[in-house]
């Protein structure tokens, strides 16, 4: 184990991943450089620039490419920046990417990785904030994981890479600086098994991503005897684990950064009720934000944000209902 | 045999592949408009010398994308007709096992990495696979196929820079057969055309007559050389007429019929029949090559109708390995 | 009332907003021709091709263009031609003309149309069949509607071109020839408010869009009492009416034509728990596609359907759990 | 008034202009490290010549896009500087409430309508702009300003080809500023560049020294006037030089600090300076300008800190009228 932040864990076990199998490389905007995280950082200099690959602002032929290049036998790392920009190459990604094993009858596949850094981060307002994951567990074909800590951004993105299926990882960008235990060695993460992060028999708590942190400081702090589920991945997700657990605590939370309307909270709650029956539940809540774009100005920003006091608001709430 | 025969025999296997082509289309498209083909279909009778005079210089290694127009393509890659005729009749057996229909026909063990519903979305697809073909050192090239819409389309112009830019061996044909559904496509694109677009985005551009089928293979040939030797993208626009509608069961209502009768005029197989003629081809022998390829094509129509259809259980599998549908 | 198609239905209420309003006018490719469902069929004649303008293949710039054009005063209706090319437009759509009246604190509107038919018809296959307004409903900004009926294909259609907002219109492919009666004269019809199709007092029926039909005739032939709303629009959406029947039947079924998972279902699902209290439910039930591509042929094509059949099964099924 | 100093007086505004600009970024980038202002600013510095010399061809009416590097293009179409830089800060009386910031700065009042962060996203905003000035018979054109790595973006192509092939009103600005965030474009650009790509899709394309306000001036006269007699569509190719990073905190540690420095040996404020020195303008005059600029924008950044913070409840509103957050 050795303590890192999240983007020096991920940076390392793509490095990692590049010596061990050679077939394995990334494209994108400003790679050579680093990447504007430094999730690439001294990678060209190690795996050159045929590996490493400094892209035009071409989001449609990034993602596109690194289709054609899965087929062609190689395993693409697609950097798309930030998630919003991942707008800019849909049809790359859904229409193609998503399909081409289907609509082939099996004959290829999209052995691949689209990394989407997402979420908000130092009010980067509208167009630079958005959550989308809800979006891509909607699209069959897509694997999408979502790592809350630097250990399993190394993990999910270690597995994401020897998935022959295409792997979405959408990294929390207000998380790449934070730090956590690393194992020196890493291991893939299977997908759909969630980390159980707390034990308690008040109220399953379910979460992703940006607000995992978030969560498990309210967790402590609420004096709530929360059962929290850091999900990992969201498809496959572990509803295994979510619904015996709501099956015991009889109430439910979600929590994400995304807009609650329509987000994956929406399919946590439908089928945690659907695997418990109604009866089952005794208070369900979702916490994420409004159907608002994110503003810029701190003081608006903040107004949206999840928060470990909002939570553990939530927490006792729906824990006394 | 001498070379002057060699090269007949060559252009006796170019007129065979339009031969069928034509023949598999003219099945396809009576089978959609009976209804007994499914979905849609988009013959590109009257397009074939580019598919055949392009793919003529193709290795079975080499790659090509394609397009909703793309049977021609396949064909003259050397996909399983009738693998085709069954996925276009949504049978088991099919190329993709009914899954894909007409316009997602593909076949890797020949290299044809997939017709594609999204207009110029071939193009990102080309530039990639040409990459990992340089990654992994494959002696190897990549045709990508579109259409002369495509040329409005923004991947057009992210694909040229980036093949011109990485100089990716790939061959660019825009198969310009005048329309982009059922509006005249020079009616929408302003400036020089597919060609100049592409050669300033730095891809050398080459026009040809696509009803010639031997200009375009003599053109490709030199073209392809130049890329296997390394000269990085290159760009063939490539122009021809659509005969039929837009679809099997557009009318084309919207052009004057004395254009596509025109174009008949000009037919790449009548023309290339007339060289080999001339070159002390039998008549008969020519007759014969159509009638193989019009039995064939029939043939494998009276086999997809019988054929029987995929197992239900079938639109399930293939989706993925993690969170596969219950 | 006259008796007509979905598109025909479409057709004339679009003619009748363009003679009302000379700054409304409409983009997309082959409109001069009609658009390929005949849902422009002679408009070009009458108002000319400025104001029924047929564009490139260029969905980035159709829906771009049309959000400038709204910025600039005028009332344009972008066609997609159909809901999956919409993927070539999504950062037109979501990251401008979703926050373009939000990111600049109200100074500008983008008042305009968008038109997506979308959804299965005639063995298009899976890049030509999906339903994404789920999707919509996520983002902020957004009003998303989805008749089911030709009168809602009219009435929603002018709603939209009237209102101040962007308005996704999610058209169902499947239901342009169908027929039913329009009124002569077109009124709006108001986001947010479910037609309450049947009446019943066994079961709440949710749908939309293309299992308007399906539904409709399931409930007439299943036997059971079913209280059935089509929602017509998805954001704002009747929650209003549909928590008050769920809370009368206490058991919900929501049907539509899109993948389940995180599916706009889901948020239906969540929000009645939400609304009526997880005790407050016997029996939830979404029924939808598969989380697979839509595959071609009949038989696979088929097999996903949402038949009548189905759905009075499953109509029986929640209303005796 | 002689016409010679009708003309000095309009070229002593561009300098006020660009020395605004320059304050206002100094100040802008100054608030951004000392965390004062939230978020990430794109400094223009270097560029202003652009920016002034295309908008003093544009009156009112007329209407601009913009990018992430905006605050030029917008105080040079006379947008409000102050709310901008309470904006910046995310104040309340920002130009857009707090709720935009650096990269989404806006003006309607003055035609201004928005700079956005993603790149090549004002293209197709500004073709249907024009378009809706053609159909609503406004007497205005458009300036779409962007920068070298949007010419590798899709919309890029689709737009010239739009504006070109619908004649429309638009001047279309290239600022070709050598870098698209931390990678040299000439790396990743193919072809013969900005201006044979919009000329291969219609749009005649003209090339000037960006670091040349007067040259700037001259060129977007004439283009800007054949826009106006209804030429149809024009490029402008001005090229010029990042002084600064990327952002506010970027160090440019990817390219020698010689060639900045030389950049700064161009600087388009210090020539037309000297041009105006020359022409008999007192170098105090140009001192007072330049030292009023500072003041104005230093005066702004207090106020900006001043200013109160929007009330949270705005978070909430103008996403729409229907299904508003509750
Ligand atoms: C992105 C996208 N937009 C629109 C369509 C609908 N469409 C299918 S084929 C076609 C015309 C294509 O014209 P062209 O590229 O010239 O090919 P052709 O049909 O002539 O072979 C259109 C508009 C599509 N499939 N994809
Ligand atoms: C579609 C998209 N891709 C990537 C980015 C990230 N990004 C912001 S600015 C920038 C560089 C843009 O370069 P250029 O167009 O030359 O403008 P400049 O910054 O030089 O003014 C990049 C890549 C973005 N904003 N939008
Ligand atoms: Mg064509
Ligand atoms: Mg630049």
């Amino acid at each position: 184990m050795t303590r890192m932040t999240f983007a020096e864990a991920a940076r390392r076990a793509l490095a990692a991943e590049m010596r061990r199998d050679p077939l394995v490389w990334a494209l994108g905007e400003d790679l050579v450089q680093g990447g504007i995280f430094g999730q690439y950082r001294g990678l060209a200099d190690e795996f050159g620039t045929e590996r490493i690959v400094s892209t035009p602002i071409s989001e449609s032929t990034i993602m596109g490419a690194g289709l054609g290049a899965a087929l062609c036998g190689t395993r693409p790392v697609i950097e798309m920046r930030i998630a919003d920009f991942t707008l800019c190459a849909m049809d790359e990604l859904v229409s193609q990417i998503a399909k081409v094993r289907y609509m082939f009858g099996g004959q290829g596949r999209a052995s691949l990785v689209v990394r989407m850094p997402q979420g908000m981060w130092r009010n980067s307002a509208a167009q630079h904030s958005q959550c989308l994951e809800a979006w891509l567990t909607h699209i069959p074909g897509l694997v999408v994981a979502a790592p809350g800590t630097p250990a399993d951004a190394a993990g999910l993105l270690v597995a994401a890479i020897r998935s022959d299926d295409p792997v979405v990882l959408m990294e929390p960008k207000n998380l790449w600086t934070a730090e956590g235990d690393v194992p020196d060695d890493v291991a893939p993460i299977p997908f759909g098994v969630a980390r159980h992060a707390a034990s308690g028999d008040a109220l399953t708590v379910v979460t992703w991503s940006a607000t995992v942190p978030v969560v498990e400081q309210a967790a402590r702090e609420s004096g709530v005897a929360c059962d929290v589920f850091d999900l990992r991945s969201l498809w496959p997700w572990d509803e295994a684990a979510v619904i015996a657990s709501a099956r015991r605590t009889g109430r439910l939370l979600v929590v994400h950064e995304a807009v609650t309307v329509s987000g994956f909270g929406a399919e946590v709650v439908a089928r945690v009720v659907e695997g418990v029956g109604p009866g089952g539940l005794r208070g369900v809540e979702r916490l994420g934000a409004p159907r608002a774009p994110v503003p810029f100005s701190p003081a608006l920003e903040d107004a949206m944000r999840i928060s470990p006091a909002r939570v553990a608001a939530a927490m006792k709430r729906v824990a006394t209902t | 045999m001498s070379g002057t025969s060699n090269e007949t025999a060559r252009r006796i296997a170019m007129l065979r592949d339009m031969a069928r082509i034509r023949a598999f289309e003219r099945e396809a498209v009576a089978a959609m408009r009976s209804g007994e083909a499914p979905g849609v279909v988009h013959p590109s009778i009257g397009q074939e010398g580019v598919a055949v005079g392009v793919c003529a210089n193709l290795r079975r290694a080499d790659r090509i994308t394609s397009t909703h127009r793309g049977h021609g393509h396949a064909i003259a890659k050397g996909a399983d007709a009738r693998a085709m005729m069954l996925e276009l009749h949504g049978r088991a057996g099919g190329s993709c096992g009914g899954k894909g229909g007409s316009m997602h026909i593909a076949d890797f063990a020949v290299g044809m990495l997939g017709a594609n519903g999204v207009v110029g979305a071939g193009i990102p697809i080309a530039c990639g696979a040409a990459q990992a073909i340089r990654l992994t050192k494959e002696d190897a090239i990549v045709a990508c196929f579109f259409g002369d819409g495509a040329v409005n389309r923004g991947p057009f112009l992210e694909g040229m820079n980036w093949a011109a830019l990485y100089r990716l061996p790939v061959l660019f044909v825009c198969e310009d057969n005048g329309f982009a559904a059922f509006t005249r496509n020079s009616a929408v694109t302003a400036g020089g055309g597919p060609a100049v677009r592409a050669e300033a985005c730095g891809v050398p551009a080459t026009v040809v007559d696509g009803e010639d089928v031997l200009a375009v293979d003599a053109v490709a040939a030199d073209l392809i050389g130049r890329i296997r030797a390394g000269a990085g993208p290159q760009f063939l626009h490539a122009k021809c007429y659509r005969w039929e509608g837009h679809t099997g069961t557009d009318a084309a209502a919207y052009r004057p019929a004395e254009e596509a009768q025109a174009a008949r005029g000009r037919d790449a197989i009548r023309r290339l029949a007339a060289v080999l003629e001339a070159e002390g081809v039998a008549g008969a022998e020519i007759i014969g090559i159509e009638a193989q390829a019009a039995a064939e094509m029939a043939s494998h129509r009276a086999a997809a109708l019988a054929a029987p259809w995929p197992d239900p259980g079938a639109a399930y599998t293939d989706v993925q390995d993690a969170g596969a549908p219950a």
